[in-house]
């Protein structure tokens, strides 16, 4: 992994290079004070002074919504139309080490048995371009997860902030390696840069280990529906989650044309598995705050082999009632 | 789109609109043909989704008629729907949805004439305003994909 | 204030009189949090400071919550309204609930019944703050075409994620109009069309109903100003039909004025 | 791109049989030649039936791989995609994907006995088991039959019941609750658990599958270990809500299963294991 470092006015020439060659730029953008990925054109509408992003970059590979199949009805038949779901060639820029690391997840998931055309392509036409947290608050726990605040893990290339004026500027991809090209004078050879000094010190506050073994016995502790009482039951942890990766599926028509989408669904809302027979596996809110806790932390570990979860805090930031994820596995740790 | 016909869909009630539409065919008044027209018991059951689905479907204009104020079968069917619709109306224009395409009106069973005079009328505004392009492109189905309107 | 509060709710739990007490306590990130106080030694952890804004009337209709007991409920202005919204609506009937009030300076209000509760917060004048007017009137002051875009700018964050609808007390329908699909009144996916639907209906579903507590718009995890659009129809309400007893679209007066039906 | 496992066969209704006044059986061909030839399944697979412009639902293959040409399924009409189902003629086009999921691992029995017992609508995703033990009905001892319906009309595939009545080497029992027979009806009379227990088939080397309502799953199982069955040796499907079918979308996602891809088929041994959320 090559070091190089590049001054923070050189990144605007980075940015017309990476546009001129035929890719859009994503980057965190404030709007009313969500800081979302957006498409930008300049370095300036980059979103400052935040911890995380509001809304995960997860919507480069998996959008809120998408075409899985376009047709037309012709008589009795029907005619496939051909899907206008094609990958643009993007860079996002700006994400955290914690995102980063989640597409790996989302790949996963897409990845197995029947690979998804669209995740993959989408992932083979994004280069990521990671920002090393400088700062983390209550809710960040990446270091609980396997991540960190400087890890490399799913970035193509990794800045970190050194001062005011410089990045280090971390090769991790042959991507990465094509973006750096495009600009090669704009980086220079890094010395010996001691990262983490710049990356912000994030606590272990759990043994992931130790919760994967410990949660399949606690299938029935009254522990989910003492924390899941204030839960209302909406969509908001999963639909900002950097690694929920579940989806519902509508076909929507106008006259003989109609297309399928796939969209974002979340295992917290009440009707995610319930049957049209009025049968509900999961009808109260306990239950299913504890699938998203046992999927993550336990049911994935043990099928995909890594967390569903990066520590990035989101959920917790974003929750209406203050459900707070690291204090309640905390606090499941407790319970005897 | 010099030859662009508006589609108009009118929710009708059943005792006055829509037999002084059946009045204006028998009177062989002939009015604009771009009007369909969706029977239903009494304007107080015309929910305001209804409306949202036309335009959602690809509607150009809407009309909302039914029963003057105390003529209604139902005693209060209007009264409550006009409530509805001072509420509605200010709502979507708030949200600046084009309230030039929506037409309230009270038509009884023996204005046929007014009934004519209310679809012509209506066909040449929104003719006028041309089709609900902004609405439609909100649907990926009818999304032009170059644009990417549907986001 | 506080330390009264957590008198009296223990009084009520040691008393029998509830199972449990929803109130405030301390949250992370420097917030608060509902907190369901179950054991009479436990009410020490209720407070109440000026962050307690959350409209806690939202968990007497979660059937998770029915199912501790009867509950005595913490109680700002907003939420009396609330619970008196309930009551017109038939969720909320003399019994089911005890009120620890909180008058709008602060003060701690003990209500015999539930029908005193309700003629006291009536007797509150329900009206649009100065900045609410203003920033409802900003919008009206647009062209329509401004309208448009300017809430299409906004509705293009929304994920449909519904915690404007899960955190509205007034929202406690079983299955939700959006959950129907036998018609599909709302398209499902967060793209325009679904999401100009989804704000239209929820807006209209409360109209006459909503008391303007704010939590739609503190929920929503993208700061969609969704308040606006019920600020907005309580305004009308108000110019178009004065006060009503009952709220709004459930009755009517026969020279109800307009000007547009021809 | 690669392939988008979200894009259905097309098929052509060949043949509807209404089952029950809210129950139809479609017989399904494909449109295409080639992909006729290439297409294969097992016992117990299902698939995702597509109707355009509604949404797809998911049912068994309720035919067998033994009988080539054409698959079969079996629906109620119940939600939105069903009714839209429901409302298509013979030659119409639907879509089909799959197939998806396990199998009855059919093979292991052979020289074995074989109970099936089933209840209502739940007959189908055991009838491509009845059909392909008949096709090879040499490898199999004897072969029992208990179904049941809460009324004489509410039994599924009628014709084929007669059949399997005339059947020599099948014991077929079929019964109805109490209150649902007809005048003419010549079957048992009672709830499937206690026709079972009185029927009494052998347990020794016998497989049993068994598919119903979860109401009589609940009260058949004690029935069936009465009689010597161990939970490895009773198979059955489970019923989960499902949209991708391929173990993505993670509504069948129960503890470390995913019931579309590493069932539908179980063993109760296995299910025994799983968390009690199906």
């Amino acid at each position: 992994m090559e070091k190089m470092t590049i001054q923070a006015g050189a990144i605007e020439e980075l940015f017309g290079r990476i546009r001129s060659g035929g890719r859009r730029i994503l980057a965190p953008v404030d709007k009313s004070g969500a800081i979302v990925f957006d498409e930008i054109s300049s370095y300036g509408q980059v979103a400052s002074g935040y911890i995380q992003t509001t809304l995960s970059a997860k919507e480069a590979v998996l959008p809120r919504f998408e075409e899985i199949l376009r047709f037309r009805s012709e008589g009795k038949g029907v005619v496939f139309e051909e899907e206008s779901n094609k990958a643009l060639p993007t860079v996002v820029f700006g994400l955290r080490p914690c995102d980063a690391r989640s597409l790996s997840v989302v790949s996963a998931v897409f990845e197995r048995d029947y690979p998804d055309p669209f995740v993959r392509s989408k992932i083979e036409n994004t280069v990521l371009i990671g920002v090393s947290c400088a700062q983390s608050d209550e809710y960040c726990f990446c270091t609980s997860v396997g991540g960190g605040p400087g890890d490399t893990t799913g970035s193509d290339l990794l800045l970190t902030r050194i001062d005011d004026a410089v990045f280090l500027a971390e090769i991790i991809t042959e991507k990465g390696e094509s973006i750096v090209s495009m600009a090669q004078e704009l980086f220079a050879r890094a010395g010996d840069v001691d990262k983490n000094s710049h990356c912000a010190k994030v606590s272990r506050y759990f043994d992931l280990e130790e919760l994967g073994k410990r949660l399949p016995a606690m299938f029935d502790s009254p522990v989910w529906d003492g924390q899941s009482l204030r839960c209302l039951g909406c969509g908001t942890c999963s639909f900002v989650c950097p690694s929920c990766t579940c989806f519902d599926i509508q076909d929507e028509t106008d006259g003989p044309r109609g297309i399928r989408l796939r969209c974002w669904d979340s295992c917290g809302f009440a009707q995610f598995t319930l049957h049209t027979s009025g049968h509900n596996p999961r009808e109260v809110q306990g239950k299913r705050w504890r699938q998203r806790i046992m999927h993550k932390f336990s049911y994935q570990p043990g099928g995909l082999g890594e967390a569903g979860c990066v520590g990035c805090g989101r959920c917790s930031r974003a929750c209406p009632v203050d459900m707070n994820l690291l204090q309640h596995i905390q606090e499941i740790l407790e319970a005897d | 789109m010099a030859d662009f016909e508006p589609k108009i869909i009118a929710f009708v009630c059943n005792w006055c609109t829509y037999a002084g539409a059946d009045l204006t065919g028998t009177s062989r008044i002939k009015y604009a043909s771009n009007v369909r027209v969706v029977r239903l018991p009494c304007t107080g059951r015309i929910d305001f989704m209804l409306l949202m689905k036309a335009f959602g479907r690809g509607a150009d204009g809407v009309i909302v008629s039914g029963c003057h104020p105390n003529d209604c079968h139902y005693t209060s069917g209007n009264f409550h729907a006009r409530r509805r619709w001072i509420v509605f109306r200010s709502l979507i224009d708030f949200m600046g949805i084009d309230v030039r395409r929506v037409h309230f009106a009270w038509v009884s069973a023996a204005e046929g004439a007014k009934w004519a005079d209310l679809v012509n009328r209506v066909v040449s505004e929104v003719r006028a305003l041309g089709p609900y392009e902004g609405y439609k492109r909100l649907a990926p189905v009818r999304a032009d994909w170059r644009t990417r309107d549907a986001g | 204030m506080q330390d009264n509060m957590r008198r009296k709710a223990k009084e009520l739990l040691s008393g029998g009189a509830v199972r449990v007490v929803i109130g405030y306590g301390e949250g992370s990130g420097g917030g608060v949090r509902a907190l369901f106080v179950r054991k009479p030694e436990d009410a020490d952890r209720l407070i109440y400071d000026e962050r307690c804004v959350q409209n806690l009337a939202v968990y007497l209709t979660r059937r998770e919550v029915k199912a501790l007991g009867k509950p005595a409920i913490v109680a700002r202005v907003p939420v009396m309204r609330t619970i008196r919204q309930l009551m017109i609506e038939k969720q909320a009937a003399e019994g089911d609930l005890a009120v620890i009030g909180v008058s709008s300076d602060g003060s701690l209000l003990d209500f015999p019944d539930l029908k005193s509760m309700a003629e006291y917060v009536s007797s509150i004048p329900f009206e649009l703050s100065s900045d609410e007017r203003a920033a409802v009137g900003k919008l009206e002051k647009m062209t329509a075409g401004e309208r448009w875009d300017w809430w299409r700018g906004q509705f293009s964050r929304c994920i449909k994620c519904y915690a404007c609808r899960q955190s509205c007390p007034l929202c406690y329908c079983e299955r939700c109009t959006v959950e129907c699909n036998q018609p599909q009144w709302i398209s499902v996916p967060s793209h325009g069309l679904g999401n100009l639907e989804w704000h239209v209906m929820r807006a209209m579903h409360l109209a006459g109903r909503c008391v303007n507590c704010g939590d739609c718009s503190r929920a929503c995890p993208v700061n969609i100003p969704l308040n606006l659009l019920t600020q907005k129809i309580i305004k009308d309400i108000s110019e178009e039909f004065g006060d009503t007893e009952e709220y709004a679209l459930n009755t009517f007066k026969p020279d109800d004025k307009e000007d547009f039906i021809r | 791109m690669g392939k988008n496992e979200y894009k259905p066969y097309l098929m052509r209704i060949a043949e509807i049989t209404e089952e029950t006044p809210d129950v139809n059986t479609f017989r399904l061909e494909f449109t295409n030649e080639e992909e006729a030839g290439g297409f294969s399944f097992n016992a117990g697979q299902f698939g995702e039936y597509s109707v355009f412009g509604e949404g797809e639902s998911t049912f068994c293959i309720a035919s067998s791989p033994t009988r080539k040409g054409y698959i079969e399924c079996t629906f109620r009409r119940a939600g939105r995609v069903t009714k839209a189902l429901a409302a298509r003629e013979v030659g119409d086009t639907i879509g089909f994907r799959g197939p998806y999921g396990n199998v009855f691992p059919i093979g292991d029995w052979k020289g074995k006995s074989l109970l099936f017992v089933s209840g209502g609508i739940a007959l189908p995703p055991l009838r491509c088991v009845i059909w392909n033990a008949l096709d090879l009905r040499e490898d199999f001892k004897d072969i029992t039959i208990v179904y049941g319906a809460r009324s004489v009309q509410d039994l599924v595939y009628k014709k084929e019941l007669e059949e399997w009545r005339a059947k020599p080497d099948i014991t077929l029992i079929t019964t109805v609750d109490p209150g649902g027979e007809t005048p003419e009806w010549k079957g048992e009379i009672g709830f499937v658990p206690t026709v079972l227990e009185k029927a009494a088939p052998a347990s020794a080397d016998t497989i049993a599958l068994l598919c119903g309502p979860p109401i009589m799953i609940k009260l058949t199982l004690p029935v069936l270990s009465a009689l010597g069955f161990s939970p490895g040796n009773i198979f059955t499907t489970l019923e989960n809500r499902m949209k991708c079918g391929i173990g993505k979308c993670g509504r069948c996602n129960v503890g470390k299963y995913f019931v579309c891809k590493d069932g539908p088929v179980f063993t109760f041994a296995q299910v025994d294991e799983l968390p009690a959320e199906y």
